[in-house]
């Protein structure tokens, strides 16, 4: 029965900043937001698409997508209101289109929509996408927590450079999920109660709901696991021993589960070497002088013991993996070599590729020392990770510096900076990446030759270990063009190979889940990381 | 033992204090030293006890003990008893007293005048404020009936304008009237005994002869008994019933007045009465002369002319200070401290400025050496002109002129040893290095009467006395043209006095030096002058050579003030009748205030009187 | 009396006109001869020392300081363990014989790495605390003491004071750490950044303190009188102000080493500092912070290690201070 | 004086000025980026239109004049108009924040009143703790009594925040549950009750700030006291027979409130400016809290406004102190 549970504390420790994930794509943001307002499908926890507001997801075989796949067709649900009563009409969903591919508005999730052409709306819950190019994964706009539907009436005003202007509406928007905002306060906490005009009279549970938001994720693990001060928290990135220690506590539950995030060290293949003029430097101009040897890197790849990782920096939230793309299963390649470590064979290699150990232990060849520079984020499971990467490869005689970058300055494209990952002035990185939903195309697209970052684009760019390959930019571009699921996945393994234990330009480490945390008394929690983790907040009730 | 055989003059009543075999120590690197070794004596209601002794010998820390401050200072009562009548009767041994029964007594029954004014003031709570606190505190009055007594008591002790001075804050004084703060303070709540260590030191003798009166008058009508501690044996003459002589932390003599003055016993007495000026010692001489010290009564004395030279030319200086008032202490009121002054100094003279407390003697000195900025007017010292200089070129010409403050324990920093702050005008100028130096540094102490093992101590281990000579010392460092001595010698005790006075003339005649000799005895201003200025409310108001200025004053204020001069004889102390000052007008004035010019007459050969209204 | 050995007799001709005891003549004036009993002049920084040997805090400080060092410098000595090797079998332990203060997370043996911490915070600590220190109080000194600085100086305080900390480091990055890098090589090179860094960024407090002292110390007679005899102004900073600030300067002192160490932390987790796998006390603590429950001693130990240092610089300033005051010297 | 705070005041607007334009250019060159919390699976090409969008296309003198303006012109009509219910700035553009697409100065009218009740109260706290602290220790110098204040106050101060607030937190919130560890910021005290709960949710924080603050604050108070103890004047003030606590409190602790009334006011802009760590470690969320995402954000006119606000308040608290130097020590001259 609607609001028969009281009361429920959800904790971000990074708190939400706006509610709609149009002006921001953080992950805060987007959660945030998925409690109020919704797509017209999700992925659950499988990564299967759920229908939402939709009454189906349209595929082929329902005639939902043309045989062409340029066109498909969503038809709303009958009945839905919106929270202020209103009923929900296939005009909103056009023009949340409108709203995030106005020229001016910077909106967030402008990839989300990338190719349509049109919107068509035939009647009040109907909704044709037409596309200019053949589409294989349309299931992009209006799919998934990124891309829900705002009201029209309440956006109205707010298209273009007027979209930061409507705070009031950024703040709460009116939705068709299960709880509507009381109170928002940005970067701090957020005030919800039910949803009188929910599609579901019995849901949701709680009559109102907290999302409070700061402070770290051992605050927020031990408000849930130890005090039980709140109900939910977000992303326990924790050490294992930690989150384990806290669940002693006995008040709630470490959850975890599994989506394509991977965390993994990219070599360079360009020479970073401050010597060289800038605007060359760590461009393809000059090739790496050692990395660009596969030996070399293959053996720094053999080197390293990834179960033993997983066990020290991630316990049950995370996998060993060989690939770039861990799953769906359907693309997961079947890579198992890498997981067991090898460093005398990789001392052989390197041997082999005409290094030899000098006086102090470290290889040297043509009078250059196998020294590496070695960057990350500022991360406390990273830089556990450099440590011990670091004696590994001091084992096979590598020396390596290590450094680690202020997750802001790292990961923000600042061209001014020498720090970015996107630069990469280091001779190996490491951080973790993933795609939206379940299709790696555009992923994997990623590491085309014209992607990889440069000074006369911006240092912008995702090619970040400038990996260029002309058959790898074939087999992309011709992936883009298949639309049968199995060839597709035939592709995508062919080109996750082709990164990985072909070229070793990629490294993956681990496959890195999601854990979070429930209280023992909230039931109905199911972790889903294809989406947002609050997607079913509609189900979550308390227990006993 | 000594003690008891002089019977008291004021009957035969029981002793006020009794202090019996007082040992005072005091914990220094070196072990420790006894401020006081073997003292006893009494003092009986209604008497005056006048402590004098030679600079260091242990007066200030009997009369802190008896107070039981010395502990705060560092230092221990090691042996001995001092017995206080209590008001109720019952008699309290105060070595063994606890605090917080001595702070029903201090301020309260016991009422103390510290020696050095500038450092025993709280620098950042007006006068007024420190003032009522104790009258607040022990005679229960609020607020408003405190200040009224604190006005009165600041007429008592003839301070001008007490209404603006209660607002005043003590950098704002000049020495004398700090001092005359000290007192008021002392004598808030009439105390049933008295200790006033060197209360007039700092102040010229028409305001002195006043406030021994008041002291006098005190005594005479609530039976206050007083502790006075001086070196001045002139004011000894006037007040004391009886005289304790001290000497090296001891007590070497006691007696009645008369008997002391008379007949004296003991050897340091002797040479102690030996050393005192008289006024009227040098009439019909032109030129001053050294003292003739015992010991040395067959050394030749030379009178000392000078020369013709005009070493320093002093124009139409004129100093104000801004007088500060409300929340944002904007400039309400100007102090004319010094106003349209001149006068000439000759190389190898001594010019005295004398003239009552706060008439803008340091003022018009510290002005000369431009410590603070003039307002207006001329100072020309042997070619340069002062007031044109830089910062640069004036430090430079700080080489040829010093002074001597009035204050030594506030010119003397804290911090630093007293070889260090003799040797730094050396450093400064660069004049003497190395062992050259050390020669100076030690003959300069030996001059002074310092003992060279002093040199490693810090100013607060001094007695009053000498600090004041480490003062002089680092004034003499340089071999200056010009002494500015600010009240230099009247802290010290007449033995030494005498000595240091000999050491300056002798200086001079050597030397050439020059000194504006800054000071209220006129006794010793008549030793060592040539001529004499005499200032009154910012303005020099006669001034000539010394004969012509001491044996025939023309001005009103000149002949006051020489009629008040105490005799050093207690067979001619002069009765409080013989005393009638006019209240003292105000230096202070509105902004807008525009000053007369001041015109003189000249009288005499070189003899000038100030013919423009002085205010007197 | 032995009137040969009155300190007059040493001043050669330049005679005394004092009393000479005449023949005969013995007694009344002999008695103001007599000399005072004296001692041979010592150094005051001998003094300083005598003074300071007898100040229970000082002593003890000092003793725990100089301890504190040599286990931080020449106990590595000893102890042959590197603080970076990795035994991975052996991690998160408590104390045992072979590690006697456990290991972290990687089983990095912490007493190792407490060593090898103190090495670099204590250097930056002490380093940058007297960096800001002789920023603080020359800003100070020269605002409180030269009234045409005073505004200069002070309003570049307030700038200071109101620049936001971590932009300004994250520039002072960008701006200087290659070509440190390349002039030290990476080491001193971090090492001389994060120094001035947190130099450059601590010191406006002390300044403005000092400067508030100084004023009104100005206005004491001395200073007046020091000028009266041709100190130079930078004599007279020397000389006269500085012994008589050097309280509020020792305070800052010690609350300047604690700052530093943990600002040092700050900036290494925020990736501005040290090469990660750098132990120093500060990122320790941050580190066994997680910990804390199941492994106190990760974080008791360095935030044990730091309070020592702290207390016994604390310790050691107030004996300075007191041995450096002449009026509680002797006490 | 009442010149010398005209004069100063007048003297603030350039240096504020000038202040700021070196805080925008410190922040332009820093290095970071608005999309630094973006997901990598955003393409370039989006986060290039949202840069765009954001303004950051413009040469840094356009972004200046028009945070300038927006700061000096808008915000003071908006003030305006909340305050007469007037309609000055209607349709201006407000400075926004880049995270949270609002208006800064709402946000920060928003973050205030918790702001000030933890870390004001943890200061007053600290303030009123640490002044007796460091008389008393002074007074009796190397007493027990000054050496267990000495032994706190300087672990309190060498252990930084951000683990005595998790050990505080895991003492009294984990083990003993008498407090909650994060606080409630929506919270309203309408009773006793309420007030209560506020009380019980402020403790800890106020607690671990109020230790860092008592330590700086009694130190300095201490040596400063130590100086002035032994001068003449208080011997003059015992003369007089004043009881040990007028002459320690009112005569030896005003000459001494010099260094104490700096150190205060320079504390009292981080009241405002709130207390990073601690907010952070106990989910306050006041200013210090958004200074910091704001920064971690690289959200550039949040920050910018923030530090400006701060330095404002620096600039005022300090001619405070000033103004203060010249009513507690008379001899101290500034014209
Ligand atoms: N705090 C101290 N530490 C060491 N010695 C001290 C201290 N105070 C005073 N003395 C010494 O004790 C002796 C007596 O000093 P006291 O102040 O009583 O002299 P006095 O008789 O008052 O001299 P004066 O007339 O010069 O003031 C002096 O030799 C002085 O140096
Ligand atoms: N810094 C100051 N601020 C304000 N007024 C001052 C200041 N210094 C001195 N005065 C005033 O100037 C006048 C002259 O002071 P000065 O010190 O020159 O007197 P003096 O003749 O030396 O007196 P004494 O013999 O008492 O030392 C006094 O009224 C005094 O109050
Ligand atoms: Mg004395
Ligand atoms: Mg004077
Ligand atoms: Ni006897």
């Amino acid at each position: 029965e609607r609001g028969a549970d009281g009361h429920v504390n959800i904790i971000y420790w990074q708190a939400p900043s706006i509610m709609t994930p149009y002006l921001s794509s953080g992950t805060k943001d987007i959660e945030a937001a998925s409690m109020v307002i919704e797509p017209l499908g999700r992925f659950d926890q499988d990564g299967n698409m759920v229908p939402y507001l939709a009454q189906e997801i349209p595929t082929i075989e329902n005639g939902g997508v043309t045989e062409d796949l340029k066109q498909i067709t969503w038809k709303l649900k009958e009945g839905l209101l919106w929270s202020d009563g209103t009923p929900v009409t296939s005009a909103d969903v056009a023009f949340t289109a409108e709203y995030c591919m106005h020229p001016e508005g910077g909106c967030a999730q402008l990839a989300k929509f990338e190719g349509i052409s049109s919107i068509e709306t035939p009647d009040d819950l109907t909704i044709v996408v037409n596309f200019a190019e053949p589409k294989p994964n349309p299931y992009q706009a209006f799919m998934g927590g990124q891309a829900p539907i705002i009201q029209a009436a309440q956006f109205a005003e707010c298209l273009g450079a007027k979209a930061p202007e409507c705070t009031e509406a950024n703040f709460a928007p009116i939705g068709t999920g299960p709880f509507v905002v009381t109170d928002f306060r940005p970067n701090d906490v957020i005030s919800l109660e039910a949803n009188p005009n929910y599609r579901d009279a019995a849901k949701p549970a709680f009559a109102t709901a907290t999302l409070k938001g700061g402070g770290d994720a051992a605050a927020a693990g031990r408000a849930v696991l130890e005090t039980g001060e709140f109900d939910y928290a977000w992303n326990l990135q924790l050490a294992p021993e930690v989150i384990a220690k806290m669940a002693e506590g006995g008040k709630g539950t470490p959850v975890s589960a599994f989506g394509t995030l991977v965390e993994r060290i990219e070599m360079n293949m360009t020479d970073p070497s401050p010597n060289l003029p800038e605007g060359e430097r760590a461009t393809e101009a000059h090739p790496h002088p050692i990395l660009s040897d596969i030996k070399v890197r293959k053996a720094l790849s053999m080197a390293i013991d990834r179960p033993l990782l997983v066990e020290i920096g991630y316990g049950q939230a995370g996998r060993p993996t060989c690939n770039l793309v861990p799953a769906p299963e359907i693309y997961a390649s079947d890579n198992t070599e890498c997981l067991t470590q090898d460093i005398e064979g990789a001392k052989a290699l390197l041997e082999e590729a005409g290094w030899t150990v000098g006086a102090d232990g470290v290889r040297e060849k043509d009078g250059m020392k196998l020294k590496l520079l070695y960057q990350t984020s500022t991360n406390a499971v990273r830089q556990d990770f450099q440590a011990l990467i670091k004696q590994w490869w001091s084992e096979i005689g590598v020396e390596t510096e290590l450094r680690n970058i202020s997750g802001s300055v790292f990961f923000g494209g600042d061209p001014g900076s020498p720090d970015t990952f996107q630069k990469f002035y280091a001779d190996v990185e490491m951080y973790a990446n993933n795609f939206d939903g379940t299709d790696p195309e555009s992923y994997l697209a990623q590491h085309t030759c014209e992607k990889a970052p440069k000074p006369s684009s911006q240092w912008q760019g995702e090619n970040i270990n400038r990996f260029c390959d002309p058959e790898y930019d074939a087999l992309v571009a011709e992936l883009g063009k298949t639309g049968e699921l199995d060839k597709r996945a035939e592709i995508a393994k062919k080109l996750n190979d082709m990164l990985t234990k072909d070229s070793y330009v990629v490294v993956p480490l681990v496959d890195r889940g999601r854990v979070s945390a429930h209280s023992n008394t909230l039931g109905g929690v199911i972790l889903n990381t294809w989406d947002s983790e609050l997607w079913n907040v509609a189900d979550w009730h308390r227990v006993n | 033992m000594l003690d008891h055989t002089t019977a008291p003059l004021s009957g035969e009543k029981d002793p006020i204090v009794r202090i019996e075999n007082l040992r005072v120590g005091f914990q220094t690197k070196d072990g420790e030293v006894f401020g006081v070794e073997d003292v006893s004596f009494s003092v009986y209601p209604g008497e005056t006890v006048c402590i004098v002794g030679e600079s260091g010998s242990g007066k200030s820390v009997s009369s802190l003990s008896l107070m039981r401050l010395v502990e705060f200072g560092g230092g221990q009562i090691a042996g001995g008893h001092l017995f206080f009548d209590r008001a109720q009767g019952d008699s309290l041994d105060i070595a063994e007293a606890d605090q917080s029964l001595m702070r029903t007594i201090r301020g309260n029954e016991i009422g103390m005048i510290f020696q050095e004014p500038m450092t025993a003031l709280n620098p950042v709570f007006t006068i007024g404020r420190q003032l009522t606190e104790g009258l607040r505190l022990h005679l229960d009055l609020d607020r408003d009936e405190a200040d009224a007594r604190a006005i009165e008591l600041l007429r008592e002790v003839r301070i001008p304008e007490p209404e603006r001075r209660m607002k005043q804050y003590p950098h704002e004084l000049s020495g004398g009237m700090r001092q005359r703060v000290v007192i008021a303070m002392a004598l808030a709540c009439k105390p049933r005994l008295l200790i006033a260590d060197e209360p007039t030191t700092a102040l010229d003798v028409t305001i002195q002869a006043e406030i021994l009166a008041l002291m006098d008058r005190l005594k005479r009508e609530t039976g206050t008994a007083v502790m006075f501690i001086t070196h001045d044996m002139a004011v000894v003459a006037q007040m004391a019933d009886r005289v304790v002589v001290m000497f090296r932390g001891n007590k070497v003599e006691e007696g009645p007045v008369a008997e002391i003055f008379n007949n004296p016993q003991h050897n340091y007495t002797k040479a102690l009465l030996a050393a005192v000026p008289k006024l009227g010692e040098m009439t019909g001489k032109s030129a001053p002369e050294p003292m003739r010290l015992l010991g040395a009564e067959d050394k030749e004395v030379k009178p000392i002319p000078g020369t013709q030279e005009v070493l320093l030319e002093v124009k139409n200086l004129t100093t104000r200070f801004p007088v500060k008032g409300g929340f944002f202490r904007r400039t309400v009121a100007q102090v004319h401290a010094v106003e349209d002054v001149s006068f000439t100094i000759n190389k190898g003279q001594t010019l005295s400025l004398v003239g009552e407390s706060g008439c803008g003697k340091s003022s018009a000195g510290r002005s000369i050496l431009r410590l603070v900025e003039p307002n207006s007017g001329q100072v020309r010292l042997g070619g340069t002109d002062v007031m044109a200089l830089n910062q640069r070129d004036l430090r430079r010409a700080r080489l040829d002129m010093q002074m001597i403050f009035q204050d030594p324990f506030a010119s003397l920093n804290p911090q630093m040893m007293l070889r260090d702050q003799v040797a730094e005008p050396m450093w400064n100028f660069g004049t003497l290095r190395g062992q050259a130096m050390e020669d100076r540094i030690a003959m300069l102490f030996d001059r002074v009467h310092l003992p060279r093992s002093f040199m490693r101590r810090y100013p607060h281990e001094l007695s009053g006395g000498q600090r004041q000579r480490v003062a002089i010392a680092r004034a003499l460092a340089l071999n200056p043209k010009l002494i500015v001595a600010d009240e230099a010698v009247s802290a010290l005790d007449v033995s030494v006095q005498a000595q240091v006075l000999n050491l300056m003339m002798e200086l001079q005649a050597e030397l050439g030096l020059s000194f504006l000799f800054i000071s209220h005895d006129m006794a010793v201003v008549e030793r060592v002058s040539h001529r004499v200025g005499v200032m009154y409310l910012g303005r020099i108001v006669e001034i000539g050579s010394r004969q012509a200025v001491f044996e025939n004053p023309q001005h009103p204020y000149t002949r006051a003030l020489m009629k008040a001069v105490p005799i050093a004889d207690p067979a001619r102390r002069k009765s409080e009748r013989e005393l009638n000052f006019k209240p003292i007008p105000s230096p202070i004035h509105d902004l807008d205030y525009r000053p007369e010019a001041s015109a003189y007459d000249k009288v005499g050969d070189d003899h000038f009187v100030l013919t423009t209204d002085s205010g007197y | 009396m032995t009137d040969d050995k009155t300190p007059q007799s040493q001043t050669g001709p330049d005679h005394m006109p004092g009393p000479m005891p005449g023949p005969g003549e013995a007694g009344a004036a002999d008695i103001l001869a007599a000399p005072l009993p004296s001692a041979p002049p010592r150094s005051q920084w001998a003094e300083v020392w005598s003074q300071f040997r007898h100040h229970k805090g000082a002593m003890a400080g000092g003793f725990v300081f100089l301890l504190i060092l040599a286990l931080v410098f020449l106990a590595p000595l000893a102890w042959s363990i590197d603080a970076t090797f990795i035994d991975i079998r052996a991690r998160n332990q408590g104390p045992s014989l072979a590690h006697p203060f456990g290991t972290d997370q990687l089983g990095r043996d912490m007493l190792a790495r407490l060593m090898a911490g103190g090495q670099v915070s204590l250097s930056v600590g002490i380093t940058a605390m007297l960096l800001a220190l002789f920023l603080g109080s020359l800003v100070g000194v020269l605002a409180g003491y030269f009234k045409a600085f005073d505004n200069l100086l002070m309003r570049s305080t307030d700038l200071f004071l109101a620049l936001p900390l971590l932009p300004l480091l994250l520039v002072m990055v960008l701006l200087f750490r290659e070509p440190l890098n390349a002039a030290f090589g990476p080491e001193t090179g971090i090492f001389i950044l994060i120094v001035v860094a947190i130099g450059v960024t601590s010191w406006m407090p002390t300044a403005r303190i000092v400067r508030g002292d100084v004023l009104a110390l100005k206005e004491r007679e001395f200073v007046l009188a020091a000028r009266s005899i041709g100190t130079t102004n930078a004599k007279m900073i020397t000389r006269h102000i500085l012994p008589n600030v050097i309280s509020p300067i020792v305070v800052s002192a010690t609350l300047g080493i604690a700052n530093a160490i943990i600002t040092e932390s700050a900036l290494s987790f925020l990736g501005l500092g040290f090469p990660p796998d750098f132990p120093t006390w500060g990122r320790l603590l941050f580190d066994g912070v997680d910990y804390m429950q199941q492994n106190p001693e990760r974080v008791v130990l360095p935030g044990l290690a730091i309070s020592l240092t702290v207390l016994s610089v604390n310790y050691l300033g107030d004996g300075l201070r007191d041995a450096l005051d002449p009026r509680l010297r002797g006490r | 004086m009442l010149t010398f705070t005209i004069r100063r005041l007048v003297l603030a607007v350039p240096t504020l000025l000038f202040i700021s334009l070196v805080i925008f250019g410190l922040l332009m060159l820093a290095p970071g980026d608005p999309m630094a919390n973006v997901p990598l699976t955003v393409p370039p090409e989006v986060k290039q239109k949202m840069r765009e969008a954001l303004g950051l296309g413009d040469a840094w003198h356009v972004q200046y004049w028009k945070w300038l303006r927006q700061f000096f012109w808008v915000e003071p009509r908006v003030l305006f108009d909340a305050i007469f219910g007037t309609s000055l700035a209607e349709g201006e553009l407000r400075a926004l924040s880049w995270q949270t697409r609002s208006p800064i100065m709402d946000i920060v009218v928003q973050r205030l009143p918790q702001t000030l009740w933890v870390v004001g109260t943890a200061y007053v706290v600290a303030v009123l703790i640490a002044l007796p602290i460091g008389i008393y220790s002074a007074y009796r110098q190397y007493s027990v009594f000054d050496n267990v204040g000495t032994f706190v106050s300087m672990i309190g101060f060498s252990v930084p925040p951000f683990f005595s607030g998790v050990l505080v937190i895991v003492i009294f919130s984990v083990n003993l549950g008498w407090f909650p560890s994060i606080y409630d910021t929506t919270h309203k005290v309408v009773d006793w009750d309420t007030f209560v709960v506020q009380l019980r949710q402020m403790i800890l924080p106020v607690m671990v700030l109020a230790l860092q603050i008592t330590a700086q604050i009694a130190r300095f108070m201490r040596a400063s006291m130590l100086d002035n103890l032994n001068q003449d004047y208080v011997r003059t003030a015992r003369a007089k027979g004043l009881g040990e606590k007028v002459v320690v409190l009112s005569h030896v602790l005003r000459n001494s409130m010099i260094p104490v009334v700096t150190v205060i006011a320079l504390g009292i802009p981080q009241i405002f400016g709130g207390a990073i760590i601690t907010e952070q470690v106990f989910k306050v969320n006041g200013i210090g809290q958004l200074l910091i995402t704001a920064i971690q954000a690289n959200d550039l006119p949040m920050v910018q406004t923030l530090t400006f606000i701060f330095a404002v308040l620096i600039v005022l608290f300090n001619l405070i102190a000033d103004v203060l130097y010249g009513i507690l020590d008379p001899r101290i001259r500034y014209d």
